[in-house]
């Protein structure tokens, strides 16, 4: 019971945990990001679109399937971003809005896109881009450990991407020039304008590298959810990222915190009830476990909260 | 540079830039649908004519069996209704300085209690329908007043709690109505009993079906309220201080608290009376566990109405005229109904624009002005220097 | 012609609505002092940013060591050696000092052999050097939210030294300074012209500029007025040149006529946000008809002074009464009716919503009375209306569309006028003026010093907090010096002298 | 309205001079593309259209999927065509459009039209139910004779009457293989997703709670397949989605599909879980229904239909399904006597129970 909750807490977590750094991205960057979940979305669409393009081309690519999908996620997602990007950045909308305007038209564009291009070039009338199932991966020797070896057993191949991104990410956000720059952008951009750093490039990527990510999350869910892409996709795992990131303050490992939590809280739900029996109509109400737990947590934790401290400001380079 | 561009002028009338922007931004996204469709193959002229159709605003070729024209208009007002006053619960909060997300949720949950105390009660119907807009009120202002409370108290983001309250109040809502008054086989909640209903629905006037909603009326009284209340009231004077510059609004002596959990208290009641009109007027039943999308297209209509009560009116009638006449342009023209909400999406993308727009509009129109100002050497004209001190006096520094 | 670091050619920039700097031709020559002074608005910052490549000139060109510039930007302009001091600092709160000097050219190191990843280690002594060369002293690892403001300088001026400038901008630099320290800092300037360096100076006040610049430009409204040699124009002169008319630079302070105390505050404690106590126990009084100042280096905890009265921050100990009636815990509302006006430190932040309307913000502190509103909670917008013309004429205030002008469209001079307005017109036994002239030229300063007496003479009480010890000097009867939470010393204005208020301003006390 | 009435007569007319029959789809909330459910209805039209070339059809989606929404589209366009089909139960109140409109046409699918001031059959529609039981049976039967562990179970969505009508029949399935055909199969059952019918009786199964939620209907699937459960009868909506990919990450695992043939939707790069899938035949009774449209010999009727008009059933073709010979000639021999009538499976509402019904 303790091992199912793990792996499935962990299949849950790391997705959502990876749209939030996506998130984090562009907010230490000054840029609110409310549009994750239509990035998300976007960025499963694409990886969606190209590997059933692909696999139709190449069926002998169904192992490598799920990487291609993945790849494509992201640069679908960050092709997306590029809207809101420049939305926020060279048309100083304001950023939440564009944020909600950003997922008004990834789900409509994204059904509206699934449904014709299944018609056109698959001839095959379908609202959902099948993807085949990934195989699933345990990693000897770890997953002996007791308890915590289940951390190590039946991983998804994106997992151990996502792990891997992560880690880049991390090192790219606080090790690099280029992280450096961009969490100065988020705290003072006239700061980093006077460096000589073009402080809307830096957004701008910032914006894209966090549709890369928010991309990759989403195929992830595509994938070990359902096995294929439609619509359904938009459950608002792109909102509760974007509450992982706020309780996470804005932090990677504490994201991370946050992100567990959420995961392990979905899952230990589904195991409760099935401990105490209850039927599936108690289902809704184990569902709302994470949220409620969240508020309550917020109560505690938001007081010390510190927000980066440009962002959502619109930056103009004449301002003083 | 120097030449007037139509355009500018058109959009740089600063006392119309409210109305003009936002023009601008639906012609363009009309343009742009326009091309989609053309590329398709199909005529978006005839499309679009479909969507006034659709929405009874313009009269079909043919209507079927006991309706006409006026059924598809009461029935576009009835759907009116709810945009409205979602619509106007962001504005509110907006203009408090506080992003309501919750709408959906809080729409939910008000529709769901005046189902449940009053849309199955045997109360006639001047009890029951003002009973509805009573609870529906009062379970959204409670809802959205905890999230003021929560951000004032505890500085918990609204977009966070916002988030987190949709979800567990549309889990909990569709555990009750699931597991108390579901109809197998609509697997929506058991209608509501007609009392209690906000429209009065299929009255005939002369052999043609319509829908009369108390809504729509209500809905119009609210802007005009909330117009009074932001421009003409003490509190709406507190709300916009707040929402403009809270340290200001401290300084001022304003209670930002209590003046946060108000506005919010009324944009949940507002959003309660979306949830009414919406749940026990436009429909008459609740799909579990579904938040509305209208609590997020309201989002973005009240953006395209400026934030302002009155622009409010004029987009919910624009984004509920595409999405009423949707069905009808797809069925006449043979192009998916999908198209409408791209459109919508395209309208509210540009109009997200519309702060730029103005600034890049105002700047243009400041530079045709000031082109005099500074001639090349040896052009001064009287006229011009004259110009050019009024423009410095006007925007410089102050002499002492 | 050889010898010219800088050299601007009929450069010309626009902002909507006015010409910033207007057909301007100067060259500054290597290792000079060369000022730059003019009133508010007369485009001093504005010709900086084209010289640092912040903005591009309309038209004309600029020449930098010989060489005209093109594609020009701060990158470019580091490049070329210019460094910049901004009127408002740019740096990033929540890094260190030394992530803020290298920010835009961090040094990088190879880890694991490919990874080029930030490494400070070696920057941070490179830092500590520099800064012990030039007298700078500051902690590398220290973050810039924990340092006050002359070491926010000190780091400003060390990013343009660690990018080796040769040519330095500095914007207003001691306008936030105490007399110690900007002593301090122009013998920094004279060290590094000694170093070979090339030094702009702008500057509001001219005694600074007569004691270290070599030569000055003074502007007026975009228009280079004249050059000058400042060996040979005096103060006065250029106070002139710069205002367009005579200027008188001192007040005429009639004697005081004290009457019975309206303020009273005793052992005040105020906890910053952070919880540290950054009032530490203060005690003083003020009567009717006095004008008592607290003198300090900002940060030592004036501010929260003001603020503990006002009612914006709580009082965590002691007693504030108000014409003997205790408002220690009174609701900020409460305390404006009890009879207190304030002009706050930072105007934009807090006096005014500068999205709304001047008709608005004059009433903001009144809109819930009559004649602005009914008991029942009506606005009547015609007294709005009538309210800010009557006052927009008495004071002055300058604006595009009267009363319906959108408050940021106002200069920062006219803003700072309706916030004076607005709390005079309370008509209140107290006034709580903080920082009444930070950012206004001399013209403006008289005009505002002018308002203050007028105050006194009414038989206002008046709280004065300001980091400019010349309108210590100059307007206040009674002065309490503060330094770090503590009030120091309170004298008559008559029993000190600006150098040992200067001294108490750094902390020494009177025995040592 | 003075527009209106001059124009209300003109629908009918195309119908009356026997040209062209103008037909719309409209589905909620997915399109008639979605490849399953309104797919096969669509097919059904675009076979008639095929055999009759003057015939039109427009397809219409409505996408919130709310009763009244998906009503009020019918409303929208209904003057436009001679007939409407419109697939689920979403559109059961459609009854007081067809009151309105006798000269039109409605092929109601899934459920039965909503009674009208008592009035409970419409001679204009035409309504379609199917016994979902005997579909559920013959899953049932599949899933006992080709279970390895002995252990199979079903996945429903909500416990309405059609989900409780699947679930009881393939429980029924499983008692006649074990009866007779000497299989000893179990049907496994979790007390945590037991479902309440809508008279609160708890009727067991595993109910996912929710028709689109995938996340949980997988949860739901892996709790079963870690019971030792190897064959999934899935009739769960979206949600079914889930259950699916559970059954493909694990090893050895089929499903059952339901309503159409689901073999497309079972691919993966270990081959693919579906077993096999059991239908309901809507397509051809579609057909039927217009074919009778334009021989004049259309009746309205609500009926409930069964496999002894090729209503119920599973898939025949070889390549799409897995099921071994020896049990599509067992398949084939309940069929008939189901078909006969001989087998009654249990239904929600029909009396008998999973383990005694007629024919067991
Ligand atoms: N980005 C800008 N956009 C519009 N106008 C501007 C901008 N920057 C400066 N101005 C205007 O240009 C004029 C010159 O401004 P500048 O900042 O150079 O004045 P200054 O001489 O530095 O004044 P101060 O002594 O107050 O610092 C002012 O009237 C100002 O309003
Ligand atoms: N970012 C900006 N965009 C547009 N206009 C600006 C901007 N910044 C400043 N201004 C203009 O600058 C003026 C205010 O700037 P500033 O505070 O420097 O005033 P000032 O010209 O120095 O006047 P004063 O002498 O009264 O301080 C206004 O006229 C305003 O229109
Ligand atoms: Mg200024
Ligand atoms: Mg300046």
């Amino acid at each position: 019971m303790m091992d199912r909750m793990i792996i499935d807490g962990l299949a849950f977590a790391l997705p959502l945990f990876i749209i939030a750094v996506g998130g984090i991205y562009s907010e230490r960057s000054g840029i609110i990001n409310l549009a994750l979940e239509g990035l998300m979305g976007f960025g499963a669409f694409s990886g969606a679109l190209a590997v059933v393009l692909v696999l139709r081309s190449f069926p002998g690519l169904q192992p490598q399937g799920i990487y291609i999908a993945m790849i494509f996620a992201m640069v679908g997602g960050a092709l997306f971003a590029t809207i809101h990007a420049a939305l926020c950045i060279y048309f100083k909308a304001n950023q939440v809005i564009s944020g909600v305007v950003i997922n008004i038209l990834s789900v409509s564009l994204t059904a509206f896109l699934t449904r014709q291009l299944n018609s056109l070039i698959f001839k095959a009338p379908s609202d959902r881009f099948q993807l085949g199932v990934a195989s699933r991966i345990t990693i000897p020797g770890l997953s002996e450990i007791p308890v915590l070896g289940a951390i190590f057993r039946n991983l998804y191949p994106f997992q151990i991407v996502i792990v891997l991104v992560a880690v880049a990410a991390y090192v790219l956000f606080e090790k690099s020039r280029y992280g450096m720059r961009l969490r100065a952008c988020g705290d003072n951009p006239h700061a980093v304008a006077a460096a000589g750093v073009d402080v809307e490039r830096i957004r701008f990527s910032a914006v894209v590298i966090s549709g890369a990510l928010a991309g990759l999350g989403g195929i992830s869910f595509a994938y070990s959810i359902s096995a294929n892409f439609s619509p359904m996709i938009y459950m608002g795992y792109g909102y509760l990222a974007i509450a992982a990131l706020i309780f996470g303050n804005w932090g990677m490992t504490t994201t991370l915190g946050a992100a567990l939590l959420f995961g392990f809280a979905r899952s230990g739900g589904y195991e409760l009830a099935r401990a105490l029996e209850m039927s599936s109509t108690f289902n809704d109400i184990t569902m709302t476990l994470p949220y409620v737990l969240t508020l309550i947590l917020l109560i505690f934790f938001s007081k010390t909260n510190r927000v980066p401290r440009s962002l959502g400001e619109i930056y103009d380079k004449g301002k003083r | 540079m120097n030449k007037k561009n139509p355009l500018i002028a058109f959009l740089g009338n600063e006392k119309w830039q409210w109305l003009s922007i936002p023009v601008f931004a639906v012609v363009l996204s009309i343009v742009a649908g326009s091309v989609v469709m053309l590329l398709m193959g199909k005529n978006p002229l005839a499309a679009y004519v479909g969507i006034l159709q659709g929405a009874g605003l313009v009269p079909k070729p043919n209507y079927a069996g006991g309706t006409g024209m006026l059924t598809d208009f009461t029935s576009f007002l009835d759907a009116l209704a709810p945009m409205i006053f979602a619509a106007l619960a962001v504005t509110v909060g907006f203009r408090a300085g506080l992003f309501n997300i919750g709408i959906a949720g809080q729409m939910l949950l008000a529709g769901f209690f005046a189902t449940l105390l009053v849309g199955y009660s045997e109360l006639p119907w001047y009890l029951a329908k003002p009973l509805v807009l009573i609870i529906a009120v009062t379970a959204g202002a409670l809802a959205a007043g905890l999230v003021g409370y929560l951000k004032h108290r505890f500085n918990i983001s609204e977009v966070v709690s916002t988030i987190m309250m949709n979800y567990i109040i549309a889990y909990v809502t569709s555990y009750y109505i699931k597991s108390y008054f579901v109809n197998p086989v609509s697997r929506q909640s058991e209608y509501i009993q007609p009392a209690a209903s906000l429209t009065l629905k299929n009255l005939r006037v002369g052999g043609v079906r319509i829908d009369v909603s108390i809504g729509i009326v209500l809905a119009v009284a609210a802007a005009l309220l909330v117009y009074y209340l932001l421009y003409k009231t003490r509190l709406g004077f507190e709300i916009k201080a707040v929402g403009a510059n809270k340290q200001a609004a401290e300084y001022a002596g304003i209670h930002i608290g209590k003046t946060m959990v108000t506005a919010m208290m009324i944009s949940g009641g507002l959003a309660g009376l979306a949830g009414a009109t919406f749940y026990l007027g436009h429909y008459a039943s609740m799909q579990p566990g579904v938040l509305a999308g209208l609590g997020y297209d309201a989002i973005a209509t009240s953006l395209l109405g400026n934030n302002h009560p009155l622009g409010v009116l004029l987009a919910s009638v624009l984004i509920t005229t595409l999405d009423k006449g949707a069905t009808y342009m797809s069925s006449k023209v043979g192009v998916v109904r999908e198209i409408s909400g791209v459109i919508t999406s395209l309208i509210l993308l540009f109009s997200a624009t519309g702060t730029y727009i103005r600034y890049r509009v105002n700047r243009q129109r400041l530079e045709q002005k000031e082109q005099p100002i500074s001639p090349a050497p040896g052009e001064v004209s009287a006229d011009n220097e004259e110009k050019s001190r009024e423009a410095s006096l006007k925007e410089g520094g102050d002499e002492a | 012609m050889k010898d010219a670091m800088i050299s601007i050619r009929n450069v010309t920039k626009r902002f909507p609505g006015i010409v910033a700097n207007d057909n301007i031709s100067l060259e500054i020559r290597k290792g000079e002092i060369f000022a730059l002074l003019g009133e508010n608005g007369a485009g001093k910052s504005v010709l900086m940013s084209m010289i640092f490549g912040l903005y591009e000139p309309d038209e004309g060109d600029i020449w930098i060591k010989g060489q005209r510039v093109t594609d020009y930007s701060p990158r470019q302009a580091a490049r070329m050696g210019v460094g910049m001091v901004h009127q408002h600092f740019k740096l990033v709160e929540n890094y260190t000092i030394a992530q803020n000097i290298v920010l835009g050219m961090e040094p990088v190191k190879k880890t694991l052999g490919f990874l080029p990843l930030v490494n400070l280690t070696e920057s941070e002594k490179e830092i500590e050097a520099l800064s012990h060369r030039y007298k700078l002293d500051v902690n590398p690892r220290a973050r810039i939210e924990q340092v006050n403001v002359a070491t926010r300088q000190k780091v400003e001026i060390l990013k343009m030294l660690y990018r080796e400038a040769d040519i330095l901008i500095f914007d207003e630099p001691t306008a936030i300074l105490t007399p110690q320290e900007i002593e301090y800092l122009l013998e920094i300037i004279r060290e590094l012209r000694e170093n070979g360096k090339t030094i702009i100076l702008v500057s509001h006040k001219l005694e600074e500029i007569k004691e270290v610049a070599d030569r000055c430009a003074i502007l007026n409204r975009g228009c280079l007025v004249d050059i000058r040699d400042v060996a040979t124009t005096s103060t006065r002169e250029m106070a002139n040149l710069m205002v367009g008319r005579e200027v008188m630079l001192e007040v005429n302070k009639p004697a005081p006529v004290f009457g019975d105390v309206v303020l009273e505050v005793e052992n005040l404690r105020v906890k910053s946000q952070d919880q540290v106590e950054v009032v530490k126990g203060v005690s003083f009084q003020i009567r009717a008809g006095e004008i008592f100042a607290i003198a300090g280096v900002s940060g030592n905890g004036q501010a929260e002074i003001a603020e503990a009265i006002t009612g914006l921050k709580p009082a965590t100990d002691g007693t504030i009464r108000l014409n003997q009636v205790a408002i220690t815990h009174y609701p900020v509302r409460q305390r404006n009716l009890e009879g207190i006006a304030y002009i706050p430190e930072d105007r934009q932040a807090y006096g005014l919503i500068l999205e709304d309307p001047i008709s608005d913000n004059l009433a903001l502190k009144q809109y819930f009375q009559e004649p602005f509103s009914t008991p029942g909670g009506k606005l009547r917008p015609e007294a709005f209306v009538s309210y800010a013309r009557r006052l927009i004429d008495t004071y002055d205030i300058r604006s595009n569309r009267g009363e319906a002008s959108i408050t940021r469209s106002l200069s920062g001079g006219n803003q700072q006028k309706m916030i004076i307005a607005r709390e005079i017109e309370q008509d209140t036994p107290l006034i709580i003026f903080v920082q009444p002239t930070r950012g206004l030229d001399v013209g403006a300063i008289e005009n505002t010093w002018q308002q203050i007496l007028r105050e006194r003479e009414k038989g206002k009480a008046i709280l004065l907090i300001s980091l400019e010890l010349d309108e210590i000097m100059a307007l206040a009867d009674t002065i309490g010096v503060i330094y770090n939470g503590e009030m120091l010393e309170i004298q008559p204005a008559s029993a000190l002298t600006a150098i040992e208020i200067g001294a108490y301003m750094m902390g020494v006390k009177e025995h040592e | 309205g003075g527009g209106s009435e001059p124009a209300a007569g003109n629908g009918g007319q195309a119908e009356a001079d026997g040209e062209a029959l103008r037909i719309a789809i409209v589905t909620s909330p997915s399109g008639v593309d979605d490849g399953s459910f309104n797919q096969d209805n669509y097919n059904g039209i675009l076979a008639f259209v095929e055999n009759h070339g003057n015939a039109t059809v427009n397809a219409v989606q409505e996408t919130t999927g709310d009763v009244a929404a998906a009503v009020q589209a019918v409303a929208d366009v209904v003057a436009d065509y001679d007939v409407i089909v419109t697939p689920g139960f979403q559109f059961a109140d459609i009854s007081s459009i067809a009151k309105d409109n006798p000269e039109k046409k409605f092929i109601l699918v899934d459920a039965n039209p909503t009674p009208q001031d008592g009035q409970e059959l419409f001679d204009n529609v035409y309504a379609m139910t199917f016994a979902e039981e005997e579909s559920g049976f013959f899953a049932g039967v599949a899933a006992a004779l080709e279970t390895k562990t002995g252990k199979v179970a079903v996945v429903n969505g909500i416990a309405f009457p059609s989900n409780v009508n699947y679930q009881w029949g393939f429980e029924s399935g499983v008692m006649y293989a074990n009866k007779h055909f000497g299989t000893s199969a179990q049907v496994v059952e979790l007390p945590s997703y037991a479902g309440t019918d809508v008279t609160n009786t708890n009727v067991g199964g595993n109910y996912v709670g929710n028709f689109a939620d995938p996340a949980t209907g997988k949860v739901v699937g892996n709790a079963l397949i870690s019971e030792g459960v190897d064959i999934l009868f899935v009739a769960a909506g979206g949600s079914g989605m889930g259950v699916f990919t559970a059954a493909m990450e694990a090893e050895g695992i089929y499903v059952i599909g339901c309503d159409v043939d689901q073999f497309d939707d079972g691919v993966y790069s270990g081959g693919n879980v579906i077993l096999t899938s059991v239908l309901k035949n809507m397509s051809i009774n579609v057909e039927r229904q217009l074919n009778a449209i334009v021989e004049g010999s259309f009746q309205g009727s609500n009926e409930l239909l069964r496999a002894n008009t090729d209503s119920t059933g599973f898939v025949w073709g070889d390549d799409r399904h897995q099921l071994s010979a020896e049990t599509m000639e067992k398949l084939e021999e309940v069929y008939e006597l189901v078909q006969a009538g001989t087998i009654v499976p249990s239904a929600n509402f029909n009396g008998h129970s999973p383990d005694n019904f007629p024919g067991l």
